[in-house]
């Protein structure tokens, strides 16, 4: 099978073109994320833990009925997480050296810039739509749960009582009442107004602002800014955030480049190993065969040795043979010589 | 050369058999509990804790104990040292029947097991690590059981489709040596997703690097632990070739365990100086990773070498298992131990009994597997009709 | 074989001992990491606690420092009838020296055996004599894990205790003021020139001039046990001797106040025209700004809120460029700096936050000088005219508006009687607001308040608490004016009707503390079988 | 090629996307060079 040496270079030739094609934008660069995402800052001072956005968002996506309704506050009293039934929960913390404490706080999906949940999926189930929210596909979700390992802020839930359809669960931000131009359920539902629904460049706007004008109320740092290279859903808090159960230790560098570089090891590896094996196979066959033909060459030559020995040692017994055979004949000439004389002495005398 | 004179007739109720059969019933129960109860009957994960036992053992562990099969095919085949020959065919078995019980084990664990080949055919996420290693592994199951079939077609006599596959054995060896490499490497390249959920001190920008170094370990080491185990059970089966060759290759793995342990354990102390956590060893994790460190990786190296300058197969063997058990304990370390190490106690993770009574169940399926497949199938010694050579 | 199995033996059971030392070693060393996260932590509270590491100034330790509880020794002196001069000589002047037995300071190394010697022998010999004594061993003073935790609270010598002082001392300052003369190297009392201790004695001690703690605990203890002859002293209720008595929280709250004591007369005016300093004076051209100090002398609890380096006026230290000495803080910065409690914006937007005042001002943004409240400080003459129109002005009330002016422009029946909030009710009936009691009560407290009214200017402005963008004087619009029910904030507004009202009334009663109403119910009353305004599905 | 990207994301799962296709494409290609470099050697294989 060859290939003729005219169709391989042209090939190469047609490779080289795609390869010169012009370079994304921002290929290698920061990206700014969807330049109309929206998002939602969230103003932790001015949460009353009243439940109301629980509600909202249990209503909304028709969640099933909790054990204990929405207006029964104790269920404050422990610490808790969303789960498969619940994408959102309002948790208090006493700080008694807070002057505005007990502080309410809502947990949900923070609807990252680059999702851990989206690059960790092998089946890409996550969404990080135009709008900003991340949503879920169950029609392709595998069942894996390595979103929910993934996700610093243990977001994603799963049915794990679902025994044949098991999906993951999370706050979608409302993603179909986006798309009808209505605000998510929990930002309508709170009294309080605590969480600003808008474009994340302008909620940021918003927080600083309400930073410089009341720099005794807030902590001047805006959480999700940059956390985990930057959140939709964005925090303002009066109390250091480590003190709400925030993970202040997550740092700033995007999930996905996280093991962007070990994926970009495989195909080096594609390329390499098999180069390289084959090549140590080619080399120790060789050196076998090579130490095949040297033994070969080598018993043929110690064959030949010998041989040429043994011709050698035959000639020479030969020669000897030779050499003694004619001293015999010699001596027996002179003998006979000698015998002749004598008998001619004999008849002489 | 010839098969073995008189195979011991094995009766049907032996105590192997009994104790198979309680397992495997126990697990079928398990099984009817899983696929009706859902995950959330049958383990304690939860919304913290999704991956457990399953993963954490029969995965990790699975994949990096069946390595022996790529390490002795690349000794054998790639680096040609024939006097290996002998445990070339053990150490496919074993590749094959341990990816096998991984998948098998797959299949409990995944929530939609029927869904595995999406991300190939349907909707592919290549930004995940788990992407390629599902990549890897199916292809790698599909290799090892190409490498496999030859001692399968000689048992059935099949000479020309035999003849072919084992024309294609160089290539088979050196794409699964390929694959290897890479879902060993990206098995740990899970992990470096979550730098807030690992303790520091095992996770690394250098985990692809250590599973993957760890696993030739585990595999030469399994190669050695397999061979006693079949030594023992299976010696009627075996030729004198094989028995002879038994101690070499036990010394040749063993020198080449301490050597792979050795470096091992020297990137992994580049580990912690990468990111400065030589204080954490003074903590309680610190601790337990030098008890993993010092007492399953330096131990054994230890015993390796011990081993083979005093060309003693006994402490070899011994070293081999222990590092068999090194290797399950920084699997566990990884997945279950040091994972969500910053949680509260109470949210964290301990294995359900019917999650170990699962797994238990799988590995017995291999055994009786690889039992029904060694007493069967020339594996120990070679076929009468088939002894030309590889 | 049988030598070389011998020999590999031999070396076998060498390696063994070898790798079973290292275990070893690592667990002894892992263990010693452990114990050290053992605490032991029943640490008691004390006030009277001495840290004589930090004390003695060394710069660091070779041992942890110790925790000396100074009181404890004090009772135990007192049991024994002893007196203070057992372990505090005698200075020449007649006090008791702040220092432990020595008079002038030592060196280092004498200091570390002059303390041992003295508190071991002292334990050993209390010990011999069969009492309870102090600890000997190195490990029981010099502790890792600290027993005591040291609850000593900053003790302040405010306006009450001053009087309380002046009143024992028959009016006199020569006990405590004194200046130091450099030429008799005597100190010596001037009349008039009396101020804070602190304006002279500094955190460390200078050449002449003992550090601030070493002075005050040696003037006020050594009045306190000896008093001097001129102090008049009923049944020696003097100041307290112990450290507790000063640095306790409960004993400080113990300490008898006395309601606005009488002005302290230190010869400074009533009423000033603040303006820069003499040279200064001809390049500035803001109005000057009237300063009534006898009203801020009631307000603040110490002169040093104000004077926080020394009692000379501010100018001295704060020019136009900056000094040296007044840290290059900027005389417009030293007056308007709203972060600084020292400056006159910032003391007074700190007082906003009291609680009379936080209903409204928690809302409003903080330290804010709108340009045209200017004219309400800078009310004085002229700079250039200052000269000659001083005279002119007396007191403050020259500029304080007169109540006709600032009274309210509405009569108070005008002032609904009670508020109907239901534009928004669906799930909860229409919220009644007492709205006249509010703003009576508002007004009341705006009214007792000297700097509320002064700066509110006229009454209307109470208003302006909720209705804080109309027009101060008009009838206020509603706020779903501007607040509209379906908007959520981000145009102009911050936030929709239902946030607006929330925030407004909710903020204001957690502000001053108003603790009812405790749930939604305390407002409004709950519509029967409604449900939630948020009721449109979303597809799962 | 032309659309800019929005996310890491994107670029990632553009470049990850060529990279399975083009390393899958190298390994067909290496066997079959390797066989190309072969076949004219005398000795059996």
């Amino acid at each position: 099978m060859s290939i003729s040496r005219r169709r391989f270079l042209k090939s190469l030739t047609a490779a080289g073109v795609a390869m010169a094609a012009p370079r994304p934008a921002g290929a290698h660069g920061e990206f700014a994320g969807h330049p109309e995402s929206y998002g939602v800052l969230q103003d932790i001072t001015l949460c009353i833990g009243c439940r109301l956005c629980e509600k909202a968002c249990n209503q909304v996506n028709h969640l099933p009925a909790p054990e204990k309704p929405f207006d029964d506050l104790s269920v404050l009293e422990k610490h808790r997480r969303t789960d498969a039934k619940t994408y959102t929960v309002v948790n208090r913390y006493d700080i008694p050296s807070y002057h505005r404490s007990p502080v309410f706080n809502k947990f949900q999906c923070n609807h990252c810039q680059e999702p851990a949940c989206l690059s960790s999926c092998f089946v890409a189930a996550y969404t990080k739509t135009p709008e900003g929210a991340v949503v879920y596909d169950a029609s392709v979700c595998v069942g894996c749960r390595y979103c929910l390992v993934a996700c610093p802020f243990g977001v994603p839930t799963y049915e794990y009582r679902e025994p044949l359809e098991p999906t993951v669960r999370k706050c979608t931000m409302c993603y179909p009442r986006l798309l009808e131009g209505e605000l998510p359920g929990c930002v309508e539902a709170c009294p309080q107004q605590t969480m600003l629904f808008g474009k994340r460049e302008d909620l940021i706007a918003v927080a600083r602002e309400r930073i410089r004008k009341h720099p005794s109320r807030y902590v001047d740092h805006i959480y999700g800014e940059h956390e985990m290279g930057g959140t939709s859903w964005l925090y303002i808090s009066g109390v250091p955030f480590e003190e709400l159960g925030f993970r202040t230790d997550l740092g700033t560098t995007p999930a996905p480049k996280l093991t962007s570089g070990a994926l970009a090891a495989v195909p080096i590896i594609i390329g390499v190993w098999p180069a390289l094996l084959g090549g140590i196979y080619v080399m120790t066959r060789t050196k076998e065969k090579a130490a095949v033909r040297d033994k070969d060459s080598a018993v043929r030559r110690a064959i030949e040795e010998t041989q040429a020995a043994a011709d050698q040692a035959r000639k020479q017994a030969a020669e000897k043979a030779k050499v003694e055979r004619e001293k015999a004949v010699e001596l027996a000439v002179k003998k006979a010589l000698e015998k002749a004389a004598k008998e001619s002495a004999e008849e002489g005398s | 050369m010839s098969e073995p004179a008189n195979p011991v007739e094995r009766p049907i109720f032996c105590p192997f058999n009994i104790i198979a059969g309680i397992i495997i019933l126990v697990g079928l129960g398990i099984t009817y509990l899983r696929f009706t109860g859902g995950l959330g009957a049958v383990t304690n994960l939860d919304d913290n804790n999704a991956w457990g036992f399953w993963i954490g053992f029969d995965l990790l562990c699975g994949v990096a104990l069946a390595a022996g099969g790529y390490t002795t095919a690349a000794a054998v085949e790639v680096f040609g040292m024939k006097k290996f020959h002998a445990a070339l065919r053990p150490a496919l078995l074993t590749g094959f029947l341990g990816y096998s019980m991984v998948v098998i084990a797959l299949l409990y664990d995944v929530g939609r097991p029927w869904r595995l080949p999406y991300p190939f055919v349907w909707s592919p996420g290549p930004t995940s690590v788990l992407f390629e290693v599902g990549a890897c592994v199916m292809l790698y199951l599909m290799v090892l059981f190409l490498e496999f079939s030859p001692m399968a077609l000689e048992w059935l006599g099949e000479r020309k489709l035999r003849r072919v596959l084992v024309r294609l054995t160089l290539l088979l060896t050196i794409f699964g040596i390929t694959l290897s490499t890479m879902h060993q490497s990206s098995l740990g390249a899970l992990f470096l997703i979550v730098p807030s959920k690992l303790h520091p001190l095992w996770y690394s920008s250098y985990l692809p690097v250590f599973f993957f170094v760890s696993s030739v370990a585990a595999g030469l080491s399994m190669v050695i632990f397999e061979s006693t185990l079949a030594h023992r059970a299976f010696s009627d089966k075996m030729d004198e070739e094989h028995k002879r060759a038994a101690d070499a290759v036990v010394l040749g793995f063993g020198k080449a365990a301490a050597f792979v342990l050795a470096v091992y354990f020297a990137i992994k102390t580049f580990g912690v100086a990468l990111d400065d956590n030589w204080g954490l060893l003074a903590t309680n994790y610190g601790l337990w990773f030098l008890l993993e460190m010092i007492g399953f990786v330096l131990l054994p190296c230890f015993l390796f070498v011990v081993g083979v300058r005093d060309l003693n197969p006994t402490v070899i063997r011994w070293a081999a298992f222990l590092t068999v058990l090194g290797i399950v304990l920084n699997r566990l370390n990884i997945c279950l131990i040091a994972f969500n190490w910053q949680l509260s106690p109470a949210d964290r993770y301990f294995p359900h009994w019917m999650e170990i009574g699962l797994s238990v169940f799988v590995v017995t399926l291999g055994v009786t597997a690889y039992r029904f497949i060694v007493t069967r199938m020339p594996v120990f010694y070679e076929h009468p009709d088939f002894s030309e050579g590889h | 074989m049988k030598k070389a199995e011998a020999r590999s033996e031999v070396e076998f059971g060498q390696r063994m001992s070898i790798a079973v030392l290292g275990m070893l070693l690592l667990c002894s060393l892992s263990s010693s990491g452990c114990s050290s996260d053992a605490v032991a932590d029943q640490t008691t509270p004390r006030a009277d606690l001495v840290d004589i590491g930090e004390r003695l100034g060394f710069e660091e330790l070779e041992r942890s420092t110790v925790l000396f509880p100074h009181d404890l020794h004090t009772e135990v002196m007192l049991e024994r009838k002893e007196d203070c001069t057992l372990c505090h000589p005698v200075r020449p002047d007649g006090y008791l020296s702040a220092h432990f037995q020595q008079l002038e300071e030592i060196g280092d190394e004498e200091l570390i055996d002059l303390y041992h010697d003295e508190c071991i022998g002292c334990h050993e010999e209390t010990m011999s004599a069969g009492k309870a004594a102090g600890p000997v061993a190195c490990g029981e003073c010099h502790r890792r894990q600290p027993v005591y935790v040291s609850s000593s609270q900053p003790f302040g010598f405010d306006k009450s205790l001053h009087y309380r002082h002046v009143k024992a001392a028959d009016q006199k300052c020569e006990p405590c003021h004194h200046e130091y003369d450099e030429e008799t190297e005597r100190l010596v009392y001037i009349k008039g020139k009396e101020s804070s201790c602190r304006d002279c004695h500094r955190e460390e001690t200078e050449e002449n001039r003992s550090a601030f703690k070493l002075a005050a605990h040696e003037a006020c203890i050594g009045c306190h046990r000896e008093p001097p002859p001129e102090i008049i002293v009923e049944k020696n209720t003097a100041g307290p001797q112990l450290c507790v008595g000063c640095h306790d929280l409960q004993h400080q709250l113990a300490i008898e106040q006395i309601q606005n004591p009488p002005r302290l007369k230190r010869g400074q005016e009533d009423f000033v025209l603040v303006s820069a300093s003499e040279a200064d004076l001809a390049s500035t051209k803001l109005r000057t700004v009237p300063f009534s100090h006898i009203d801020h002398e009631e307000a603040a609890d110490t002169c040093r809120v104000c004077h926080h380096d020394t009692l000379d006026p501010c100018t001295k230290c704060h020019t136009l460029e900056g000094t040296d000495a007044g840290g290059w803080v900027t005389l417009d910065q030293a007056m308007h700096d709203k972060l600084a409690n020292e400056s006159c914006v910032g003391c007074h937007d700190a007082k906003k936050s009291t609680l009379a005042c936080a209903g409204c001002h928690d809302q409003m943004e903080q330290g804010r000088l709108p340009e045209q409240d200017c004219d309400i400080c800078h009310a004085g003459p002229l700079p250039d005219m200052l000269a000659s129109e001083r005279s002119r002005y007396r007191s403050i009330d020259d500029f304080r508006p007169s109540p006709a002016d600032i009274a309210l422009t509405f009569s108070v029946d005008e002032i609904p009687e009670k508020v109907e909030i239901g534009v928004l009710s669906h799930e909860y009936e229409p919220a009644v607001m007492p709205h006249r009691k509010i703003v009576d009560q508002l007004m009341k407290q705006i009214g007792e308040n000297g700097l509320a009214t002064y700066f509110h200017g006229s009454e209307d402005v109470v208003c302006q608490g909720c209705h804080h963008q109309s027009p101060i004087g008009e009838k206020p619009p509603l706020c779903e004016n501007c607040h509209r029910p379906d908007s959520t904030g981000l145009e102009l507004i911050e936030t929709g009707l239902q946030g607006a009202y929330h925030r407004q009334c909710l903020g204001c009663h957690k502000s001053m503390e108003i603790k009812e109403p405790s749930d939604c119910t305390g407002c409004h009353k709950k519509r029967p079988g409604m449900v939630a305004a948020v009721a449109s599905g979303v597809a799962r | 090629m032309s659309e800019g990207f929005h996310s890491l994301q994107e670029f990632m799962t553009h470049t990850k996307g060529i990279l399975y296709l083009l390393s899958l494409g190298y390994l067909v290609a290496f066997v079959l060079f390797w066989k190309y470099l072969h076949d004219r050697e005398n000795d059996d294989d």
